[in-house]
């Protein structure tokens, strides 16, 4: 991209085993109990608190996609057509209290996965685990009879499908451990126990966590993380422009900080304009896509000639404008983003408003339609919001703009009862891949009234079949270009339309080194491998 | 006294009530389900249904409301079993969002709002009551008139404004201040100062231009009053009549302004606290409504309702203790 | 006041719509910066325009004003005429309806309204934003009026003129209309004309904190919080809006005061 | 005929309230058992000391303020209970003036929509000319109706006051203190006004005063009232020539006649101590506290108003005049005694 | 000997002339009744010797023991004040401090000149509330204005007046506002005490039967200068200006038969 700054390589050489290093997060960590932690900011952060069997390498770019081991030594052993997968855990890990951490551990940890209580996780474990559609979680003492741990350091679990790419799954942090007698209920979100190079001192939420060296982590026993300051603090919940304008002042403690969201669009010019500070940015990578989504269950949306006429008439330049122009990530003109096997590059709806205009009068409305936006009431979701309305007006589409409450956003969206016409939408695959990302978002049979995450209720039954053949598959390769070939098929309905692939663009203190924006956390900066250039 | 003390202190406690039963109602039966709310972003039914058990959303609102009550002088549990959490005396309600006991989350964020409310309050004191008093004594003249004429453009100033010209000019092009963020006084006393000076200002620009009015205006009042003459007749000093016998009668009414601003200030820190990123009571309450977390708009109204009333009942006292005619009561 | 109701006519005059988007103005790759100083202040917009679309600001501030001082307005108008026959019952009758509204006066006062009201119109079910803003600061504001009239109708009570039209047998009513009323005016209209300002800025500030009305309706809170990101990049576009609300709420605290001086 | 106007042991009790915590703490009573009655055609003078309830009985008598008890008859009917509405015929024939004469007037209005407001009230118009007529009646020209209040000296707007008073004919006028505002020229006019309008227009007065000069101008008949109490009635020349209340007799003793050689030739009457409060009233007769006479029969016993000479009614257990039983000089022989603590 | 010797006294306010060459004396010891209708500048003239008028224009010259004050400097006349020349205003109430003690108002006038210290100035205060006919002076020192009566605060602002033993006190309607029985007793007191103190006098009233009880010479003013003035037997008893005779006859008086109409001017 036309960003600038370093998307190669990690930043700077290395970095000191001291100092404190100061994040600068303009959101709230949502959880971090490892069974409840799926969110992109709060597992970069979890990262650094719990250890899981596999993990993302710590590279920049799309080299950061690749699962290595972590806690396993190896990314599993799949026998039975993959239906059966054995781990075997590194010697000499241990929990913060310095006990070894054991299969067991890592056992009980997915368990407390199914219990209700904590339903934010993902759905694998659920879907593949055998028995898993009854078990209702460990909290009542029962456990899991498909995870076996014959020994404290070999885990087995049995799945009732083959899962091709379960090794990529386990890097969730839902397949951390978690000691039983840790167990806190819904309190253990606040204060999960260790694994990793840090421990939680002081966490006072919506305003900081505060993070210090957990002195049981063996630096020896862990490829990716780098466990460099001694300290981590990380305050939540400031204001984006001050965290921007700080962060281009770079004044005092300033110097040892990161920022843990892209700098905003005000924010652009000032760096862009000035070496110094251009310096100090980093771009990363992501495999996040933003689309509209367009209800087909509501008229007239249920027409592919509506659908095609809002791809052709959406201004993807000018919403990529309010979100910062460039820094902020390339056009998307496809469903798969470019770092995801099997994208192909393609544009089947370019801006055309003739066209959309054309194809509105084809479908009957010569005199244009009236439509409801969801967006999310805060100041970026306006601003997108208004680019779309003011877009589509071009064409004749009228725009009513829904604000709902940013924590209440994707529960009224995915609530088919309260769901409008059209949906700022998008989504991160789980890990690099489609698999994680085009059934989730377009299997028809997913459709569900409440927690819905089909927001244009697309379901086609040719397109739901190729799911499952592609779903069987063993072969990577193979199911990739199947998942690009659909993706383009997909698009002909135009259930949505896709309009930026992102990148991240963040600053760092001058007296900070190793920060790259990482693939899996939407280009943010990976939070392991960062430190200081001296601790002062 | 006592028994009007007890009084007072149970009228205030039923205005919290009613405060707390409005703000209470509203929020319950707002046309968003609380459950969804409190549910976030990976939202299942079963989950909602979990949270709806967990707050009690089953039961009719009189009892909820009821149990919400208790809760504050007696705490409460949430839930049954294993999702059970404990909210402790003295239980504001429970932050789903968050997983903390509202009042846990209260007490974290007031010391930044003390700050600003108490900095600020010395500040337009200062400011205001000394501009006033001298633009009554002078009354009239250049300096009078200056000072009002920017006593109203002081009132006029919404406070986001000053903020950000401030922390333009101040921190952006002049870096003469640090980005304010949240030190302790204890911690870093230089570094406190100087995240809280623009604060200070911002809030401090609209109240001293009232404080000035209602000082000068009050003043000037007392001074054409008789026993301002008796005071001169006496052969006083200008100093001493004005010291003595002119301001304490100017200053109780403003005492008695200034306890109910203070009181209505914590609730108000909001745009400041807001604008600075000040991690106060006013910032929880705006990123509770950005948040939808309803038991911590609640708490924190409720909160800030019981500062305010407290504060009234202060006054009251305060007002009875610096007049002796209310004092004594009537002859 | 004027600008208010030119807004459609100044509009008209520049050929700018307050919502047109204008991607030539802005520069996207430095994340929509106006293009040219001053914040893009041209010929064709003379305040400017709006970073990241290129919206004209002069338009969008004229018709801004029109909505906060419609809003500012009418909240007034409820509030003064709530405030005005609330406060006249109870300092007029005294006793039993002084205690019932004086009590509800004392409850809304102790709300820390700012809060509540974000916290209300949070909540509030999606009608008609700009009527319920009206509603909740006029619920709000009502009894800072109401309790100057409650003065004020007390003081006059005691009169002997009031005695006067009860020995000429005059009806309560007329008593409250024909004899206390006028001689209220004064200070209703001053205490109104001061709560204006008072109105704009809450107005203002609602918008600022995203509760007020709904995009792509402008109004100067919503301008003021759009411009804060950008008050470092872009502080014209941040000061244009918000010189306008000083100046306004300014005049209007003027007036007030000089009206004030003039009784 | 029966009298005008019949006030029967008529009490007014006001609640006492602390100012900060608003409660009863007590009750004042204002007036204290007052029984009047006017004649048609005749002024009765009501005299006495701030705040022994001289205002208090007019609001009574007026039906400005409720009756705690008694009985209030005006020209044959029983007015103490009547509602507003058919208190409203009743008012047009029941005046009152009052005190202040800028206060008694709204600021609002023209003295035309003040003096055409008697009959809008009473659901008339006035006839064209009327208005003229009545400013011309109390000494103002036609011309001043479109005036203001404030644009009129002190004595001009007491008379618009009077005016409105008299604008719908009434048959009883109480005056509260019409006076007392004003500086004695201006005094002089409005005294001698109110008896040129009581022979044209047949009027009865009740008229209040503290000043016992204004009062002998005009009245023929006058109670002097003490503590919320009558503590005397009499005729005019009677109750100046042999005041029989020890009261009465300080009251007059203390009018300071404006002629050095007669006000220094006599005795000073001072009076001991302070006018109890009417809150906490003395026990028996309410004088007694600074009474020369005082005994101690006095303190347990309050007296009634009992009639000695003819027309003449003194409630005291030791009354002066010698036609009542006991030696007239007995005020001087008693008194002066000097304030307590004065050389 | 002339203790205060006012001449060609004027003072506006602006456009209006409230004393327009208003000339008299006093000698020490006497009593001068000032009297005269609403208005006519009394309270005036008394402010303008007391060196306690603000925003006026004043000419003339007033002359104490001596002394011209007009043209003194401030500090100077401040010093006069409240220790040669007191004063005792109308309304007792509003006049007093409602956030003090009697007691602490009165010491605080002493104290303003002489320097003692508190306990003696105690002493003095409990002594000269005494002095003014309070009962349980000690006591009723602490007591705020509110707590006393009309009377007793006149008495409180006589003992003020009086506590350094001035040589001239002002007093402007001292009795206006106190009812008949009270005035006798205010006057009373008034007189014993100038007598015990030899002080002079100057009293402000409209009632021409308190000056005829208590001056020994009178001054009559009329907007703003004096119409008549002489010794008070000698005034009452052969007025030489109309003003003064339609005056007296005006006054409704209760020693004499009642007129049928009272003379107006
Ligand atoms: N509305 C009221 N509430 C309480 N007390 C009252 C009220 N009106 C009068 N009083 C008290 O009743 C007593 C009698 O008052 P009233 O006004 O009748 O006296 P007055 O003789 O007219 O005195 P003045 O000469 O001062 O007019 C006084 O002590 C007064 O304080
Ligand atoms: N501060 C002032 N500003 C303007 N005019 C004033 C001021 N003080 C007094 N006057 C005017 O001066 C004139 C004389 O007033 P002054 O108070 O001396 O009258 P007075 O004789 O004391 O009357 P009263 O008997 O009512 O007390 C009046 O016309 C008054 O309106
Ligand atoms: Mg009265
Ligand atoms: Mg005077
Ligand atoms: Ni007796």
């Amino acid at each position: 991209g036309q960003g600038g700054g370093t998307a190669a390589a990690p930043q700077g050489t290395a970095g000191a085993k001291a100092g404190v290093l100061h994040v600068l997060a303009s959101i709230d960590l949502e959880h971090l109990d490892p069974a409840r932690n799926y969110v992109t900011s709060s597992m970069d952060v979890g990262r650094l608190i719990y250890r899981t069997l596999t993990t993302n390498a710590a590279a920049p770019g799309p080299a950061g996609g690749e699962i290595v081991p972590d806690l396993a030594t190896d990314l599993g052993t799949p026998t039975d057509g993959a239906r059966t997968w054995t781990f075997t855990l590194k010697e000499g890990v241990k929990f913060e209290d310095g006990r070894p951490i054991t299969s067991k551990d890592i056992k009980y940890g997915v368990e407390r996965t199914f219990a209700p209580e904590f339903p934010e996780g993902p759905p694998y474990a659920r879907m593949w685990l055998r028995g898993g559609d009854t078990y209702k979680g460990p909290l009542n003492g029962e456990g899991l009879k498909s995870i076996e741990t014959p020994d404290d350091r070999t885990i087995v679990f049995r799945l009732n499908r083959p899962v091709a790419d379960f090794g990529s799954a386990v890097s969730m942090p839902f397949f951390a451990p978690v000691p039983k007698d840790k167990e806190a209920g819904v309190a253990y979100d606040n204060r999960p126990f260790s694994s990793g190079p840090y421990k939680i001192e002081k966490f006072e939420p919506k305003k900081r966590i505060e993070l210090v060296r957990n002195e049981h982590w063996d630096r020896s026993t862990d490829t990716v993380r780098k466990g460099l300051p001694d300290r981590i603090v990380i305050d939540l919940n400031l204001d984006p422009a001050v965290i921007d304008q700080r962060m281009i002042a770079g004044q005092g403690e300033d110097a040892n900080a990161v920022q843990f969201e892209p700098i905003g669009a005000a924010s652009v010019a000032q760096v862009l304009t000035n070496p110094a500070l251009k310096e100090r940015l980093v771009t990363g990578e992501s495999i996040n896509t933003r689309f509209l989504s367009l209800n087909t269950s509501r008229k007239p949306l249920d027409q592919v000639k509506v659908r095609q006429a809002i791809a052709y008439a959406l201004d993807k330049e000018a919403l990529r404008t309010v979100r910062g122009g460039p820094i902020a990530g390339d056009i998307a003109t496809a469903l798969l983003p470019p770092a995801i096997p099997g994208h192909r590059k393609e544009d089947p709806y370019p801006a055309d408003v003739a066209k959309a205009k054309a194809l509105l009068a084809e479908a009957g409305f010569a005199s244009g339609i009236d439509l409801v936006l969801d967006a999310p009431a805060t100041p970026g979701g306006k601003a997108q919001g208004e680019a779309i309305q003011a877009s589509l007006g071009r064409a004749g589409i009228r725009v009513k703009i829904n604000e709902i409450s940013s924590s209440a956003f994707w529960s009224t969206v995915g609530n088919a009862s309260q769901q409008h016409d059209l949906v700022i939408d998008g989504w991160t695959p789980d890990w690099t891949g489609a698999s994680t990302y085009l059934p989730n978002v377009l299997d028809g049979r997913f459709i569900v009234k409440q927690g819905n995450q089909n927001r244009a209720h697309y379901d086609s039954t040719e397109v739901n079949k190729r799911f499952d053949e592609i779903a069987a598959m063993t072969d990577a390769a193979a199911a990739a270009t199947a998942y690009g070939e659909l993706a383009t098929r997909i698009m002909r309905d135009a259930p949505v339309v896709p309009f930026l692939w992102d990148k991240s663009a963040f600053l760092t203190g001058g007296n900070v080194t190793g920060a790259y924006g990482h693939v899996a956390f939407v280009g943010r900066v990976d939070l392991a491998t960062v430190g200081l250039k001296s601790a002062r | 006294m006592i028994v009007y003390l007890l009084k007072r202190l149970g009228a205030a406690a039923a205005i919290l009530l009613v405060i707390c039963a409005l703000t209470f109602t509203i929020f319950y039966i707002a046309p968003d389900d609380p459950a969804q709310k409190a549910c976030g972003k990976a939202c299942t039914p079963e989950r909602i249904e979990q949270i709806r058990d967990q707050l009690g959303l089953d039961t009719p609102i009189p009892e909820q409301f009821a149990s919400y009550v208790r809760g504050i002088f007696a705490g409460r549990t949430y839930g049954t079993g294993s999702t059970a959490v404990e909210c402790p005396f003295p239980c504001l309600g429970f932050s789903f969002q968050t997983n903390v006991p509202v009042q846990e989350l209260l007490v974290s964020r007031l010391p930044v709002s003390a700050s600003i409310a108490v900095g600020a309050a010395v500040l337009w004191l200062l400011v205001g009551v000394g501009a006033g008093v001298l633009a009554a004594l002078r009354k009239g003249s250049w300096w009078d008139r200056t000072a009002m004429g920017a006593a109203l453009g002081g009132i006029s100033l919404p406070i986001y404004l000053t903020a950000l010209v401030l922390q333009y000019l101040l921190v952006v092009v002049f870096e003469v201040l640090p980005y304010p963020r949240a030190v302790g006084l204890l911690e870093d006393p230089a570094g406190w100062f100087a995240s809280m000076l623009m604060p200070w200002i911002a809030l401090a620009a609209l109240y001293a231009g009232m404080y000035a009015r209602l000082t000068r205006t009050e003043l000037i009042g007392v001074l054409s009053q008789n026993f301002v003459r008796t005071a001169r007749a006496k052969g006083l000093p200008e100093r001493t009549v004005v010291r003595r016998h002119a301001l304490r009668p100017t200053l109780t009414p403003i005492v008695t302004v200034f306890g109910m601003d203070l009181g209505a200030l914590l609730g108000g820190a909001l745009i400041t606290e807001s604008v600075f990123g000040l991690p106060g009571v006013g910032k929880l309450a705006a990123d509770a409504i950005n948040s939808s977390d309803q038991p911590v708009i609640l708490g924190v109204t409720l909160f800030a309702a019981a500062f305010i009333v407290f504060a009234n009942v202060v006054v009251d006292l305060l007002y009875a203790v610096l007049d002796p005619r209310i004092r004594l009561g009537a002859s | 006041m004027l600008m208010a109701l030119g807004a459609p006519l100044i509009t008209a005059l520049t050929g700018q719509s307050p919502t047109e988007f204008h991607p030539e103005a802005i520069d996207p790759a430095l994340g929509g910066l106006p293009k040219g100083p001053w914040g893009g202040i041209s010929a064709e917009h003379p305040l400017g325009v709006e970073p990241a679309t290129g919206r004209d600001v002069l338009a969008r501030v004229v018709w801004g004003a029109r909505l906060s001082l419609l809003i500012s307005l009418l909240a007034t108008l409820l509030a003064t005429t709530i405030g005005t026959v609330l406060g006249l019952v109870a300092g007029f009758q005294g006793g039993w309806a002084d205690m019932v509204i004086g009590r509800l006066m004392d409850l809304l006062m102790s709300f820390p309204s700012l809060i509540f009201m974000i916290a209300l119109m949070s909540v509030a079910p999606d009608g008609n934003r700009e009527l319920m803003l009206v509603a909740v600061l006029g619920l709000f504001g009502w009894p800072y009026i109401g309790r100057i009239v409650r003065g004020q109708a007390m003081a006059l009570a005691g009169r002997e003129f009031v005695e006067a039209a009860r020995v000429l047998g005059a009806t309560r009513r007329a008593i409250l209309f024909r004899e206390v009323l006028p001689n209220l005016t004064g200070p209703i209209l001053v205490v109104a004309t001061l709560s204006i300002p008072g109105y704009i800025a809450t107005e203002a500030g609602l918008s600022f904190l995203g509760v007020g009305v709904r995009p792509p309706t402008p109004s100067w809170g919503q301008m003021i919080a759009s411009a804060v990101p950008w008050y470092a990049a872009d502080p014209v576009y941040f000061l244009v809006p918000g010189l306008f609300l000083l100046v306004t709420v300014l005049a209007f605290n003027v007036v007030g005061d000089a009206l004030g001086d003039l009784r | 005929m029966t009298p005008l106007l019949e006030a029967e042991g008529l009490v007014k009790r006001f609640p006492m309230r602390h100012p900060l915590t608003r409660r009863v703490t007590g009750h004042l009573t204002a007036v204290d058992g007052v029984s009047l009655t006017v004649r048609r055609g005749e002024t009765l003078g009501l005299v006495g000391e701030s705040g022994c309830g001289k205002s208090s009985t007019a609001r009574l008598i007026t039906r400005l303020a409720e009756p705690t008890g008694g009985t209030i008859r005006f020209d044959g009917r029983d007015i103490t209970t009547m509602g507003e509405a058919t208190l409203r015929p009743v008012r047009r024939d029941l005046q009152m003036i009052f005190q202040d004469p800028f206060s008694s007037l709204n600021p609002r209005m023209t003295v035309e929509a003040i003096l055409s407001a008697p009959f809008r009230y009473q659901g008339l118009k006035p006839e064209p000319g009327q208005i003229a007529e009545l400013l011309r009646r109390v000494g103002l020209r036609p011309e001043h109706a479109e005036r203001l209040p404030h644009q009129f000296s002190g004595g001009q707007a007491q008379r618009i006051g009077i005016a409105r008073a008299l604008a719908l004919h009434p048959k009883l006028v109480v005056c509260d203190e019409p006076v007392s505002a004003l500086d004695v020229s201006v005094q002089a006019q409005i005294l001698n006004l109110l008896r040129d309008l009581q022979e044209e227009f047949e009027l009865s007065y009740v008229f209040i005063a503290h000043d016992l000069g204004a009062v002998r101008q005009v009245c023929g008949r006058i109670a002097v009232m003490y503590l919320g109490t009558v503590v005397e009635i009499a005729d005019r020349d009677e109750l100046f020539a042999h005041p029989a209340h020890p009261y009465t007799a300080a009251l007059l003793a203390a009018v300071p006649i404006p002629d050095p050689r007669i006000e220094r030739a006599r005795p000073r009457v001072v009076l001991s101590g302070d006018l109890p409060s009417p809150a906490n009233p003395p026990s028996g007769c309410p004088f007694r506290t600074r009474c020369p006479r005082a005994a101690e029969r006095c303190a347990l016993e309050r007296p009634t108003l009992a009639e000695g000479a003819p027309g003449h009614r003194v409630a005291c257990h030791f009354p002066l005049d010698t036609s009542l039983g006991l030696s007239r000089d007995g005020a001087r022989r008693a008194g002066p005694r000097p304030a307590k603590g004065a050389p | 000997m002339t203790l205060l010797d006012v001449k060609d006294l004027r003072v506006s306010f602006g456009e209006t002339r409230a004393v327009d060459g208003l000339s008299f004396s006093l000698e020490r010891g006497r009593v001068l009744g000032l009297v005269g209708e609403s208005g006519c500048g009394k309270s005036v003239t008394s402010l303008a010797v007391m060196g306690l008028l603000n925003g006026a224009t004043t000419s003339g010259e007033i002359w104490f023991d001596g002394q011209e004050l007009l043209g003194s400097d401030r500090r100077a006349v401040r010093r006069l004040r409240g220790d040669r020349l007191a004063m005792i205003f109308q309304d007792p109430l509003s006049s007093l401090n409602p956030y003090y003690p009697v007691g602490f108002q009165i010491a605080e006038a002493y104290r303003a000149h002489r320097r003692t210290s508190r306990k003696q100035a105690r002493a003095i205060v409990v002594r000269m509330l005494d002095r003014v006919g309070i009962p349980e002076a000690e006591r009723r020192a602490r007591d705020y204005p509110h707590q006393f009566s009309g009377g007793m605060r006149q008495r409180v602002m006589i003992a003020m007046a009086l506590c350094l033993e001035p040589e001239l006190i002002i007093a402007d309607e001292p009795t206006t506002a106190l009812d008949v029985t009270v005035q006798a007793q205010i006057l009373a007191l008034l007189d014993t005490l100038r007598a015990e103190y030899g002080t002079a006098v100057l009293l402000i009233t409209h009632d021409l039967g308190v000056v005829a009880g208590t001056a020994d010479e009178v001054v009559v003013m009329y907007g703003g200068r004096a119409v008549e003035r002489g010794e008070v037997h000698a005034l009452f008893e052969d007025p030489r200006e109309p003003y003064t005779r339609r005056l007296l006859a005006a006054v409704p008086r209760i020693d004499r038969p009642v007129p049928d109409r009272l003379e107006t001017l």
